[in-house]
């Protein structure tokens, strides 16, 4: 199920230096042809080693246009059918093409707080550099489960 | 000066700390350092970090996709009883003192990942109230909650960010090689490492180092050869850099021979856990038979592991074995039980929600299964799925156990010396106990592991990978403050490191011209054929799918040999552009990687992971001769092995296991 | 009008008589046949002859690269004692009166190729004199004789080209499709085909068409995944057309179960004959052990086969197999032995001439073998070599007998009508009996067949497929001669044919804009892909290398569920240019070829060929049940197979085999 | 071992319609880049499909300006060995060097007749019309080797 980018969609991200997909995919995998010499398309993105894909999705997710489709492997899945998901801030929706033409849609959350509204250390203490050398974490000041001592037979 | 391809323009940055991966341990680690380094500071140690990531860390690792269920979430349990499923699950051979020590910090990670905004599925009635709160997790299993987990990684990775600063991560960065110090080579003193972006090599100077760049796959061949080759359940992205770094470094390695082979969804590598665990799916041979009952006197072959409640998941592959090679395959998930049998006491909107449910799973962490679902008119109610076990993967945090030999926490009786017959093998420049220091640290002074790093534990997963990176953050900025004085120095020239960085490129420009072919010309190799090589050696020697996972001694000296040749040849690999160059150095992280994995099973004279790998010429658990660890240092200048064994110790009573 | 991608120029032709293929069995009809159409002529029957070949004769089919030996000579045996052993070698299902008559015909192709050229070796003071003249040959064994063969596949097309004459020859034209005869079903009109050199479609109208394009190769996975896919035992280009285009013209097929797997040197698919006749030399487990003598106990297993003096090909296998299934691999053969005995009797030079025989064996028909040991510094002398099992493969001239149902001599005593429980399954259109007049007839009308393409045979090598096609030719002026007045007319229309062959065209025209990369499409697959889409099936469910050759109903099952799909999807295969038209094609012809295999193997309910392959459902010979040959007829509007028996009968005794 | 062409040694068979190498190869492999958009070497052959190479060596065996070689599979085997024949009109000369630098060389015969002398009917004698029905090749009159015929043991 390696990626593929739609000619009619994708506008290259505008032209900007860094494409989104380029940016997120974990295997480098997306290029911007910049002058077509490679694909024959000007400044679209195309996917630079199809057979390393992992279908992660990540750019199919992130990509602004919605350009980017996931063909199932051609060598293992029958073809037809089609996974492509719609990312929102708090959910995604899937909608599923089976090859004989039914069709599956599910919405999931996927996130409970806006997207970059995390304050990692607002509501949590400092650290305790007294027990830097102790078992546990700066946000508990120890342990989250101490365990029952008897179990710990050699001590 | 701007670099160009071939001529790379080189940023030479000296920091205290550099973390290299941005996976679940590198993000614990980035949340956990802040706090610590502001203490520090007040205490006068101002202390410079950097994390380095091949990929953006809001995808990067093996939760790009998402995940569907936190594994390690202990909630009621004690952490002895988390230990000893962990050992059980692992044959026996574990670390308990790392797993306790994981058990007990573990679930802060988890009530973290909810409040920035992971959803995580609860009890009726308890909807809306955080575990931290005493709201009920669903669990699929003991040890496993559900959670709507797509934006997993995202989250986890928006936090680590924000603590640590986005002028202190440094993304598509791969790192080739650690530097050691130029008075002590048994110390970090550097890293070294390429842009996929720009024409520019980094040279770090460190005082301490957190290598946590994930585990191994692609050693193996995988079952696919065409496209689909992408599609192993392992990330692709994951090349063993963690392993092949540490050793050369001279780090101690434990239990390389351990790897994990799951039992997937056939093709598409979806994941299995919530089907037997949450939806009690039975896996069956061709004919219906239950093999964890039909095979079940198998289990009686290796006492007392065969004994557990729960079998390890080396055995429960091995009642599946045994189908397959009598030819009683396919292999399948009985999903159309499993639903029917949940929908009988279900309403139509519960049913509609369990469907839900089941697709998740797969579009949570495994969109490709979906896909195969899809393209073949599988709907788990209507049709049951086939089961198939995977080519192996090397890692530490799953159900895998190889890895880094690292020093564990002080206050749980783990052992302080080496007691036993062969100790005298052990290199006497290596630590004695289990414990020499600081949490997290490697045998080389400096150099920290974390997550799939950590070897003789594993079943930490997510959570666990994220708690052990804060664990190893916090004992990095004492070895700092502790080594305040200390000057790293690089052992080897920036110059000489560059140039072997760029070999493969020097390769290709200078011999390109040769053939009118780009891809066949004699003077060099591309990255991708030589990948297969290495697979096919390590498949058709090593235990591979091809050999049903099959070796013995004769079939490894064969592989040595290969893999001796495999070695002289990868110096010929050629790069045509920065891309090709990161598939160069993957490789040459895997064939170390493997080469150890290989090293390993030689030296371990029996088949301790049935399921996993058998050693035909020692198809047996022998635990009086190997109820051991196996460890080994690699010697980066006569490029040579040395394994030896250390003795095991059980820290917490393993008698409850077994009935 | 000169044609273009995606629009042809169509020429049609009418002949008498189409040679489809320009190997071992076309050559040999392309000799026979001129003083037969001479001697026609002068009868007033004026025959017009075409031969077609995809590739270059010179060097077409599997003689390309040369041979080392020419495997069936019987000098001073009797064709009895051939067709014993052929019989033996097949597990005792062939047709006697096809081997008789081969036998008794052989030789002379023999006698012409030492004419034309062929250097033969001869015993030392038969230097220089031909075998025609009682020169001695020098035998690896008792049917084998060794040639210096590098050009035999060119002295042999030299002849047939002189022969025929090059006006009467079209090469690199890809016959797809044979035509039956608008009036009559069970008839056959005409083919068509496609050139890669020029936009042009080619449709021939004939009487009698002989179709001989050899065997199948590459619709099992085979071992390599890279680069080294090229590297089959068979030659690739050999795709299955003389099967799928007789299948779907309406012919019957026997014994398309049955498959060769040949036992070579690993990873170079070097041959073994000479090491094992010539050389004498043994193979051993990984520990030294001869299993032809440590498993021999196996063979009791196989009553009567497993007690003939020489084991079938598929028993040595199964000997074989025993040792890498329970771990005792690599396979060696013992080379070093086996030249360190010859050298103890032999004088320097003697020992230089054998070293240099050992590698010719490699060189005139393996190269890349021969790249493989000095790629691995393997010098036979000193290091033992790996042997390996095969992927499967589909002929009828070597050691298998797949192919097509043909009329046999009528003047051996072969049945004339059908006598067993069975006999009411067999399709009424279909003949009685093993003859129905036309020697090599398939049984369709016109339709003949030779080499390869002859199942219930096999052991025919080059020279009896050289032979065989003699047969055909002759049978074909006859058939011509008594068909004067018939008038074929092709059943489908020229353009709906055009149509379908050139619809990868189209979808490749149509689609290729939709996504930015050329190979991945949603609306088309490569035909590189739909190749490993179809090895895949083959290989994990109806006994390919990755089962070790093992399978079952169930598994059959599944794979008939995904071939149907697959079958869908060839559809779409898309061709960029003429050579993927050419690759798009081959495919079809796999598909079918490959369909009929599993169709066979799933009617056969027993494990006729262990060693080839294992029903494991069935796995033993069941000589009761199906000692008897298996049959089918393919209905290409219904695309459904109808298998059937047909009596299995000796027309030559058979007990002088067995002790 | 695909077979790769050496850009110093081919001249695209000097233009003429039809390469050598195109001409010879049985899987269609052999290509002329005509106007170098292929591979960036205008009228210089190259092995299209390399993964389907069955290494016969036709084409290195035939190429008149032996430009062509072959690297062993890259996948499969060590490299640094080579395999190279030259074939004269009665006898080839095989060079292989091994991956460690040892040498073989090997002369072999090929034919006895000279290239293009044979008379495919020469000194035959003429078809027996007569017998067209029975057993038996032109050549003869009949068959080779008639057998025992005690041996049918349904006749
Ligand atoms: C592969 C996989 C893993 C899991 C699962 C399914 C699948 C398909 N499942 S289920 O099976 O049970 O379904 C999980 C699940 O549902 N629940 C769970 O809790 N854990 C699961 N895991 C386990 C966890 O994901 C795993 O334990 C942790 O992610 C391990 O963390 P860590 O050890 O940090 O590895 P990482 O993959 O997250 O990150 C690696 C990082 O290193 C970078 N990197 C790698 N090499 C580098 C180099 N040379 N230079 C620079 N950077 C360089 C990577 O980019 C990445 O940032
Ligand atoms: C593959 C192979 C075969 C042999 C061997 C080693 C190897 C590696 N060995 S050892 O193992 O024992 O080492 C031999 C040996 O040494 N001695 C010997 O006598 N025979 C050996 N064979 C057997 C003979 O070669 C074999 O029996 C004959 O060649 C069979 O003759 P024939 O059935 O005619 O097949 P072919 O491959 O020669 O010719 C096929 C022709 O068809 C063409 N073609 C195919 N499809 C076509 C289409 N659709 N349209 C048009 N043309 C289309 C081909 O181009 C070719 O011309
Ligand atoms: N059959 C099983 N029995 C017990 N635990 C399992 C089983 N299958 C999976 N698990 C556990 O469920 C979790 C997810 O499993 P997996 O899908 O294998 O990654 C891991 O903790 C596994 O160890
Ligand atoms: N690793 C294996 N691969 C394939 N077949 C096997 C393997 N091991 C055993 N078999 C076959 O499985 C059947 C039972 O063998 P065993 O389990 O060894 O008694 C026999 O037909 C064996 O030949
Ligand atoms: N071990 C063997 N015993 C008998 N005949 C063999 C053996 N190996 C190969 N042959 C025969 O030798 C010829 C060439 O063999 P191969 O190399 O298998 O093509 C064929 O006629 C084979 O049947
Ligand atoms: S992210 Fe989408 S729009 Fe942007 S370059 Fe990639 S495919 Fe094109
Ligand atoms: S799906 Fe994942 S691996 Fe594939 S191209 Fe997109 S981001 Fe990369
Ligand atoms: S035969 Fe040789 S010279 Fe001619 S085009 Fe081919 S490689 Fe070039
Ligand atoms: S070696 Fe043979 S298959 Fe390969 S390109 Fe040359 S002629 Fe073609
Ligand atoms: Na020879």
């Amino acid at each position: 199920m390696p990626t593929f980018v739609r000619t009619d969609k994708c506008d290259g991200c505008k032209g900007q230096d860094k494409t989104a997909c380029m940016y997120i995919c974990p295997h480098d995998l997306m290029k911007l042809d910049q002058d077509g010499s490679e694909t024959g398309h000007a400044m679209k993105a195309f996917n630079q080693e199809p057979e390393q894909c992992w279908e992660c999705y990540s750019c199919v997710k992130i990509c602004p246009q919605q350009a980017i489709e996931c063909r199932h492997y051609a060598d293992v899945v029958p073809m037809g059918a089609s996974v492509q998901p719609l990312r929102g801030t708090d959910s995604i929706m899937w909608t599923i093409k089976f090859r004989n033409g039914n069709m599956k849609r599910f919405k999931f959350p996927i996130r409970t707080t806006p997207e970059g509204s995390i304050d990692p250390y607002g509501s949590k203490p400092e650290a305790d550099i007294a027990k830097i050398g102790d078992a546990g974490f700066f946000t508990l000041g120890g342990v989250q489960k101490p365990g029952n001592p008897s179990e710990l037979i050699r001590k | 000066m701007a670099g160009e391809f071939g001529n790379p323009e080189i940023v030479e940055e000296e920091v205290d700390i550099l973390i290299i991966g941005g996976g679940m341990g590198a993000c614990g680690a980035a949340y956990e350092i802040g706090p610590w380094l502001d203490q520090a500071k007040k205490q006068g140690f101002d202390l410079k970090v950097k994390l380095v990531d091949k990929a953006a860390m809001d995808r990067s690792g093996a939760v790009a996709q998402g995940l569907s269920a936190i594994n390690t979430y202990l909630g009621d349990n004690d952490p002895a009883d988390y230990a000893r499923m962990v050992s059980n699950d692992l044959m026996g051979i574990t670390r308990d003192d790392l797993a306790y020590d994981l058990g007990r910090h573990v679930d802060d990670s988890v009530h973290l990942f909810e409040e920035w905004g992971l959803p995580i599925w609860k009890q009726p009635g308890d909807e809306g109230k955080n575990l931290v709160d005493g709201g009920k997790p669903v669990r699929s299993g003991k040890w496993q909650i559900m959670i709507n987990g797509e934006s997993y990684k995202w989250i986890v990775a928006e936090a680590a960010k924000k603590a640590l600063g986005t002028d202190r991560i440094q993304e598509r960065v791969f790192i080739v090689k650690l530097v050691n110090d130029k008075n002590d080579k048994n110390r970090i003193a550097g890293a070294i490492g390429f842009s996929v972006r720009e024409h520019k090599v980094y040279v770090y100077k460190f005082k301490a180092c957190l290598l946590v760049a994930g585990g191994c796959v692609n050693i193996f061949r995988p079952r696919s050869v065409g496209e689909g080759t992408g599609r192993a359940w392992y990330p692709v992205w994951n090349a063993g850099s963690t392993y092949a770094m540490a050793a050369e470094a001279g780090a101690e390695l434990t239990m390389m021979e351990n790897r994990f082979v799951p039992a997937r969804f056939k093709d598409g590598y979806g994941p299995v856990g919530a089907w037997f665990l949450l939806f009690k799916a039975k896996a069956t041979n061709a004919f219906g038979e239950v093999y964890m009952d039909t095979n079940k006197e198998l289990l009686n072959d290796y006492p007392p592991y065969g004994q557990a409640a729960v079998p390890a998941s080396c055995l429960r592959n091995h009642l599946m074995m045994k189908e397959m090679r009598e030819g009683r395959g396919p292999i399948y998930m009985d999903t159309v039980t499993a639903l029917g049998k949940l929908a009988e006491t279900m309403t139509p909107k519960e049913i509609k929600h369990l469907e839900a449910e089941a697709w998740e799973d797969f579009l949570d962490m495994c969109i490709g299964q979906a896909g195969v679902w899809a393209g073949e008119n599988i709907e788990p109610e209507k049709k049951n799925s086939e089961l198939m076990p995977t080519e192996p993967y090397l890692l530490g945090s799953h159900s895998g156990c190889c890895g880094i030999w690292v020093s564990g926490p002080t206050d749980l009786g783990a052992p302080t010396s080496e007691d036993h017959a062969d100790a005298g093998k052990i290199p006497s420049h290596l630590p004695s106990g289990w414990s020499w220091g600081y949490r997290s640290m490697t045998t080389v002074k400096g150099l920290f592991t974390a997550a799939d790093g950590v070897g003789a534990s594993g079943h930490k997963f997510s959570s666990g990978s994220h708690a052990e990176g804060r664990l190893a953050a916090k004992a990095m900025v004492k070895f700092c403050m502790d080594n305040k004085d200390h000057k790293p120095e690089l052992a080897d020239s920036v110059a000489d490191l560059v140039d072997a960085i760029y070999r493969p490129v020097r390769n290709f420009i200078e011999n390109k011209d040769y053939s009118t072919a780009i891809d066949v010309n004699p003077h060099y190799i591309t990255p991708k054929m030589l990948q297969f090589r290495l697979q096919k050696i390590m498949d058709e020697y090593v235990a591979g799918v091809s050999t049903m996972y099959q070796t013995n001694a004769k079939m490894m000296e064969v592989a040595e040999m290969k893999l001796e040749m495999l070695k002289e040849d990868a110096l010929k690999m050629r790069a045509k552009d920065l891309h090709e160059l990161l598939r160069a150095w993957e490789n040459y992280h895997r064939i170390l990687t493997a080469e150890a994995h290989m090293k390993h099973i030689q030296f371990r004279e029996e088949s301790r992971y049935p399921g996993f790998y058998y050693r035909m010429d020692y198809n047996f658990v022998d635990e009086k001769n190997w109820k051991c660890f196996v460890n080994s240092v690699y010697d980066k200048e006569s490029k040579t092995w040395n394994c030896f064994k250390r003795a095991h110790v059980d820290v917490v009573d393993k008698a409850k296991l077994f009935k």
